[in-house]
């Protein structure tokens, strides 16, 4: 066993798992509270990629895209939610699902038409550039910042569910959304902030991993689906679950792209090891959702609701 | 109301194909112009409208027709595509095909109609051998030659062990082999990553993998938009001094001025081997590029060269036979002997219908205004044939 | 229940699927070979979203892993045909008892979960399926397999040419609307729509909902692999891209569009958005802008899809 | 607790107890239902009343304690098993089929009735067999004449009579019935015990109920349900005249 290496692996599916996190999180808040299954949650992600780079080429400054990047995708949920999916929230599943589909060709016609079909990348300062040397171990500099801000936002988003009474409302509202509509609160207000929240942490996700991959057209389009997994798998509605869960699913992930290779090879050729091996690494994390939704029909971690 | 819609859009469809004119060169073009690999569409696209500038869009005095079709990245709608070129439009030559796995899904809608086939990139193993077929041209190359190249060079440079990394996908299987079957070393690993519409772009756990490996030097086939997404994480990941990096069809014109304006010099001095080169010095390869660079302002890639090289092959078949495409066998026979100034310089085909060209390896290098491209260093294989040639029965 | 002959809506529809069966003959009249394959294809989807209809809109079971069976289907006639067996009967027989087995094991554990969770799972079930296929070297993995030959049946029904496949798919097509429409109307579709409406209420009448509802969903899958099977040989090419979850995500739009829980509509409906996705990437390659804003717009102002519209003919 | 234990019970519930995270929704109910008679739950909001039928019915599982109808244990049995075994239920909240015709909610339960109905060919329009029956229930509950209506249109009172004609239709020993005169206004609360009193001549009912008039003049027996807790069972006079029944019960509710 090398160790180096399966201390990288595991740094790599920590830093797998609180991307997927900062998605989730704002779909699960999005699905708990308003009952609303938003496809399109990975458009702003791709958004917020695509602001950040496009404020990092004018303004040259890494940080001044992350700010002015956070606050766009802000509004756009807040467009998104104040145009579209208001007008939703008491219909249908079936619904959603179409609507938030046709946001995502929309968003992604959009970049290809701002943008070009070309991408985005965004350059790092230098001091990111570069690596880090702990003991026998060498990362990079930026995947480190990348899990250092990802903890950062779930420990503001704690507290802020913990701490204030926007958080009691928003528990509330995924437990029992009729409790807190019976609290005279202004719960199209909520819903507002809630959408938008969700979306600038699902932008604040794609800021983080754009200048590893680059701001690509339908970037959000695959990794969305892993993020609705990581909501299902946790409970739809708890934070807690979705930080689980995602930090599950990064490692399932990662520590089968690294080991089930070699594994295979012991049970086939090297030449099927080889070909099946990605497949069934990416298999695994539906399997997982298959098999707790078999034995646990509403998540690991349903947030309890007063009455049933 | 949508009755009303569909009557009117198959009146629509009606009226188009009946347009067609008979006294024309009709070609008709696959390659990808959405999704992100949309960007190696767009280099092709430029590239085509430039070679038929070039020959004022007439071939033998017939005007030419070209009928661009977007395959998505995917090989199902590829074929679609195809089968709609074949049977409404009635093309008579049917080029472009960027991905493997989309040309082998079509391939049998053109060749079934005795239709010409130029692949203007991808060159599968099985097209070229046991489903090799007479009316299929390739002005690129097969897909194992140009690592083959690159492993005769690994090997020159005496370096005793790689590991390797390719896309999950005909081509990236094709490119492990051919570097595989020429390699004299030791293959330390070897990752195949998931590739299509929602390909891995992440490689932080295949690069501890490789790093952790021990092998003296990195192979890798990452076309596309994850060229540069690997060449980031391979710089942020400080691996230039451990494991030198080798690539094909990674580092081109397309990937360059992005990894320039991201300011990845660690990509400055790497090797990689292609059957092209902006550089080339020959005639028709300066005007291209010279032409290509004045109208975008940026280098065209291998893509773009290979694109261009199809319209004009097509060309040099319709002149011969003086634009009577009715005669089969004279066109193919004026296809084959590729009768025409390639951008490649001179090069032949094989009985598989791939040529038989030099290979080069190529340097990345910052131009005169600052540009970085790629600059021939020296010719690695004169006249090189595909491996598969000799599993053709033609 | 009224005839269809007697409204309006119904006419339409009985006359638009007497077009459909003349089309072959317009279409080799006006020469335009290609209309017949696009004409083919969407039928064959057709089918396969009136399969979804089955399940989704007359039994509440929004299933986004559909297409698995689709897939499924293809599978069953290149993979023999990858070992040189061409025999049709073979295929058909393969693809029904695999889309039932396949259908009974996830259905069976599927159909625990309910709303949103049940979406989910099916959804991970058919990714599975794709993974599966994508991990096969053997059968072309991620390239996909290319089918050289179509299945072999008796002369008089063989399906070698383009025509005679489209009657085939026709003759497919006329079956599963004809025992949809059965079937709906039988004591056992009562017990499915029943249960779509209030499955609570139902199991108090003493109805094993879930029995019902897993065999409405075998029958389901059934149905969409035999499409499968057709879609193999029209298309004489299959790879695992076929099966992605965005093209269930489809096929649930076409049942949409058309009208959710009526026995044409889901046809039309893939008929409809197969058209608009054609002649739409024909004007710009920038069609997904009005295509998704055209899906928006349905879900916000064009409610019941094509058959809604169809059926304010009748008043 | 009072516990009266007859021999001919149809229905006997022994100790049940349903927590829920921990409010005990359902405390130690034992209870005894005799045949033929109209056994009424009262009690005051949240005392655990629909939650007491949902564990009778199946749909919710006790954590202890046992349910013995005619004579067996059904506690494993699933909601559908003992809707067949002849414990029919109907909804607090009217659950009958909107979007369906008067005839066609009624037939569905009769087809429940009729053992399986895995027959896929045959259209249930054109079956006179089931038609004739399910029209037979619907007259008992007067609404034969508006059969073809479509069940949104018409008046709350006549769902809730359908809701009982579809009980009845499943041909059930038993009946529990959740509040059958809820939400109904002078006229249809007076038309739905003239329904029940002659429904109660044949079958065995159990019913929770809000509405005392209803309960008074229909009901044999009375159990008095507070905080999950049965604190009397008696006869209708008896319960009246309890004083512990008017302390918690009656005197804060039916000002």
């Amino acid at each position: 066993m090398d160790w180096n290496l399966l201390i990288s692996q595991l740094v790599n599916s920590v830093q797998l798992g609180l991307l997927l996190f900062l998605l989730a999180s704002g779909l699960t808040l999005i699905f708990g509270i308003m009952d609303f299954i938003n496809l399109s949650h990975g458009s702003f992600y791709m958004m917020g990629a695509y602001f950040c780079g496009s404020i990092v080429a004018a303004t040259g400054s890494f940080f001044a895209g992350i700010i002015v990047g956070l606050v766009g995708v802000f509004f756009l949920g807040a467009l998104v939610e104040w145009l579209i999916a208001r007008q939703l929230y008491k219909e249908n599943h079936l619904d959603h699902v179409l609507v938030t589909f046709g946001l995502i060709l929309v968003f992604d016609a959009l970049v290809h038409i701002i943008w070009g079909p070309s991408g985005l990348s965004i350059p790092l300062p230098d001091f990111l550039n570069g690596q880090i040397q702990l003991g026998s171990l060498v990362f990079p500099i930026y995947r480190l910042v990348i899990i250092f801000g990802g903890l950062a936002v779930a420990g503001i988003l704690y507290l802020l569910i913990s701490r204030t009474r926007l958080g009691m409302l928003i528990r509330a509202g995924a437990s029992d959304r009729d409790m807190v509509e019976s609290l005279g609160i202004n719960i199209n207000r909520l819903f507002l902030f809630v959408f938008a929240l969700g979306a600038a942490m699902a932008g604040f996700a794609g800021m983080l991993i754009a200048p590893i991959t680059e701001a690509t057209i339908g970037m959000g389009n695959d990794i969305i689906i892993i993020a609705f997994v990581v909501v299902i798998v946790g409970g739809i509605g708890s934070i807690k679950g979705a930080f689980y869960v995602a930090l599950m699913i990064g490692f399932i992930d990662t520590m089968s792209r690294s080991y089930l290779d070699d594994f295979l090879e012991l049970l086939a050729s090297t030449a099927a090891a080889e070909t099946a091996a990605p497949a069934i690494s990416a298999m695994l994390v539906y399997v997982l959702m298959a098999v707790v939704l078999a034995f646990k029909p509403t998540g690991l971690f349903p947030p309890t609701a007063g009455n049933r | 109301m949508i009755n009303r819609v569909k009557y009117s859009l198959l009146v629509a469809a009606m009226a188009l194909a009946g347009t067609a004119h008979a006294d024309s060169v009709k070609i008709g073009f696959v390659s990808t112009l959405t999704t992100p690999a949309g960007v190696i569409g767009a280099d092709i696209k430029n590239s085509v409208e430039l070679a038929l500038q070039h020959i004022n869009n007439k071939m033998a005095n017939l005007d030419v027709e070209l009928f661009l079709e977007d395959d998505g990245f995917k090989p199902d709608v590829g074929k679609q595509k195809t089968d709609k070129l074949v049977k409404q439009n009635d093309v008579d030559f049917v080029a472009g095909y960027i991905w493997s796995h989309v040309l082998l899904a079509s391939m049998n809608s053109v060749l079934s109609a005795n239709k010409f086939l130029i692949s203007a990139n991808a060159g599968p193993s099985q097209v070229a051998g046991k489903r090799c077929h007479e009316n299929f041209f390739s002005t690129s190359w097969q897909n194992d030659q140009t690592p083959m190249a690159l492993g005769e060079y690994l090997n020159k440079e005496g370096i005793r062990s790689l590991y390797v990394m390719a896309p999950n996908y005909a081509a990236g299987k094709d490119m492990v082999a051919g570097v595989e079957s020429i390699f004299e070393g030791e293959i330390k690993g070897k990752d195949l990553t998931k590739w299509g519409a929602d390909a891995q772009l992440d490689f932080s756990a295949e690069l501890a993998k490789a790093k952790a490996s021990g092998a003296q030097a990195l192979f890798i086939f990452y076309p596309g938009k994850a060229g540069p997404a690997f060449l980031k994480q391979y710089q942020q990941a400080g691996l230039q001094s451990v494991l030198p990096l080798y690539s094909v069809f990674t580092v081109d014109a397309i990937s360059l001025p992005r990894l320039q304006k991201a300011n990845i010099e660690g990509v400055l001095g790497s090797k990689n081997t292609q059957a092209w080169s902006p550089d080339l010095d020959n005639a028709a390869n300066k005007r291209f590029v010279g032409d290509y660079l004045a109208k975008h302002g940026g280098y065209p890639s291998f893509y773009g060269a290979q694109a261009y090289d199809s319209i004009m092959l097509i060309s040099s078949a319709v002149e011969s036979v003086n634009g009577d495409l009715s005669d089969k066998n004279a066109v193919r026979d004026a296809l084959r002997l590729a009768n025409y100034e390639s951008v490649r310089g001179p090069y032949t085909y094989g009985n598989n219908g791939m040529p038989i060209q030099n290979f080069y390896l190529r340097e990345v290098v910052e131009d005169d205004e600052g540009r970085w491209t790629t600059k021939v260093v020296e010719t690695v294989f004169e006249n090189h044939q595909d491996p598969y040639a000799s599993d053709c029965k033609l | 229940m009224v005839n269809l002959s007697c409204t309006r809506s119904g006419k339409v529809y009985l006359g638009m699927l007497f077009l459909l069966g003349i089309a072959p003959l317009l279409f080799q009249w006006t020469n335009q070979p290609f209309l017949l394959d696009l004409l083919s294809r969407g039928l064959i989807i057709g089918i396969a979203a009136l399969s979804l209809n089955l399940i989704l809109g007359y039994g509440g079971m929004i299933s986004l892993g559909h297409v698995a069976y689709l897939g499924i289907g293809a599978y069953c006639v290149g993979i023999p045909a990858y070992y040189d067996v061409y025999d049709g009967w073979i295929h058909l027989s393969l693809a029904i008892v695999t889309c039932a087995l396949f259908a009974l094991i996830t259905g069976a554990v599927s159909l625990r979960t309910k709303g949103v969770y049940f979406i989910m799972i099916t959804m991970a079930f058919s990714q599975m399926i794709y993974f599966i296929f994508l991990s096969l070297e053997e059968y072309g993995a991620d390239d996909g397999l290319v089918i050289y030959a179509r299945s072999e049946f008796p002369v008089w029904m063989n399906m070698e040419s383009a025509v005679s496949l489209y009657y085939w798919i026709f003759g497919l097509l006329i079956l599963t609307l004809f025992f949809i429409h059965r079937l709906v109307r039988s004591r056992f579709g009562r017990v499915i729509i029943g249960s779509k409406y209030n499955d609570l209420r139902m199991q108090s009448l003493g109805f094993n909902t879930y029995g019902y509802r897993l065999t409405c969903y075998v029958i389901s899958a059934v149905i969409c692999g035999l499409a499968g099977v057709l879609l193999g040989n029209f298309t004489s090419f299959i790879s695992p891209e076929m099966m992605s979850w965005t093209r269930s995500g489809e096929l649930i739009f076409m049942v949409i569009i058309g009208g959710t829980g009526s026995l044409f509509g889901p046809l039309f409906g893939a008929l409809s958005f197969l058209f608009l996705e054609e002649a739409l990437s024909l004007i710009t390659i920038y069609w997904h802008l009005i295509f998704g804003g055209l899906l928006i717009a349905l879900v916000l102002f064009g409610k019941g899809g094509i058959d809604a519209w169809l059926r304010k003919l009748d008043k | 607790m009072t516990q009266t234990m007859r021999a001919d019970s149809v229905l006997s519930i022994k100790s049940l107890c349903k927590n829920f995270g921990g409010i005990k929704a359902t405390d130690d109910v034992s209870l005894s239902v005799s045949r033929g008679g109209i056994h009424a739950v009262i009690g005051p909001n949240g005392a655990g009343k629909t939650t007491l039928i949902a564990q009778l019915s199946g749909q919710i599982t006790p954590d202890s304690g046992d349910i013995e109808f005619d004579g067996r244990s059904i506690l494993r049995a699933g909601m559908a098993q003992r809707a067949r075994a002849g414990l029919a239920r109907s909804f607090q909240i009217t659950s009958v089929f909107l979007e369906m015709t008067i005839l066609e909610n009624a037939m569905l339960a009769v087809q429940g009735a009729q053992g399986h109905s895995y027959r896929f060919w045959a259209p249930t329009h054109k079956d006179q067999g089931l038609a004739d029956i399910a029209m037979d229930h619907l007259m008992t509950v007067g609404l034969h004449h508006r059969s073809g209506r479509i069940v949104s249109s018409i008046s709350h009172g006549e769902q809730r009579q359908l809701e009982v004609a579809m009980a009845l239709a499943m041909q059930p020993q038993m009946l529990l019935l959740d509040e059958p005169m809820a939400g109904m206004g002078k006229e249809e609360t007076f038309r739905m015990i003239e329904i029940l009193s002659l429904v109660g001549a044949e079958k065995t009912i159990l019913m929770v109920e809000h509405d005392m008039d209803a309960v008074f003049s229909l009901a044999d027996q009375l159990s008095v349900l507070v905080n999950g807790r049965v604190i009397a069972t008696d006869s209708v006079a008896q319960i009246r005249s309890n004083p512990e029944v008017q302390k918690s019960y009656l005197g804060d509710s039916c000002a």
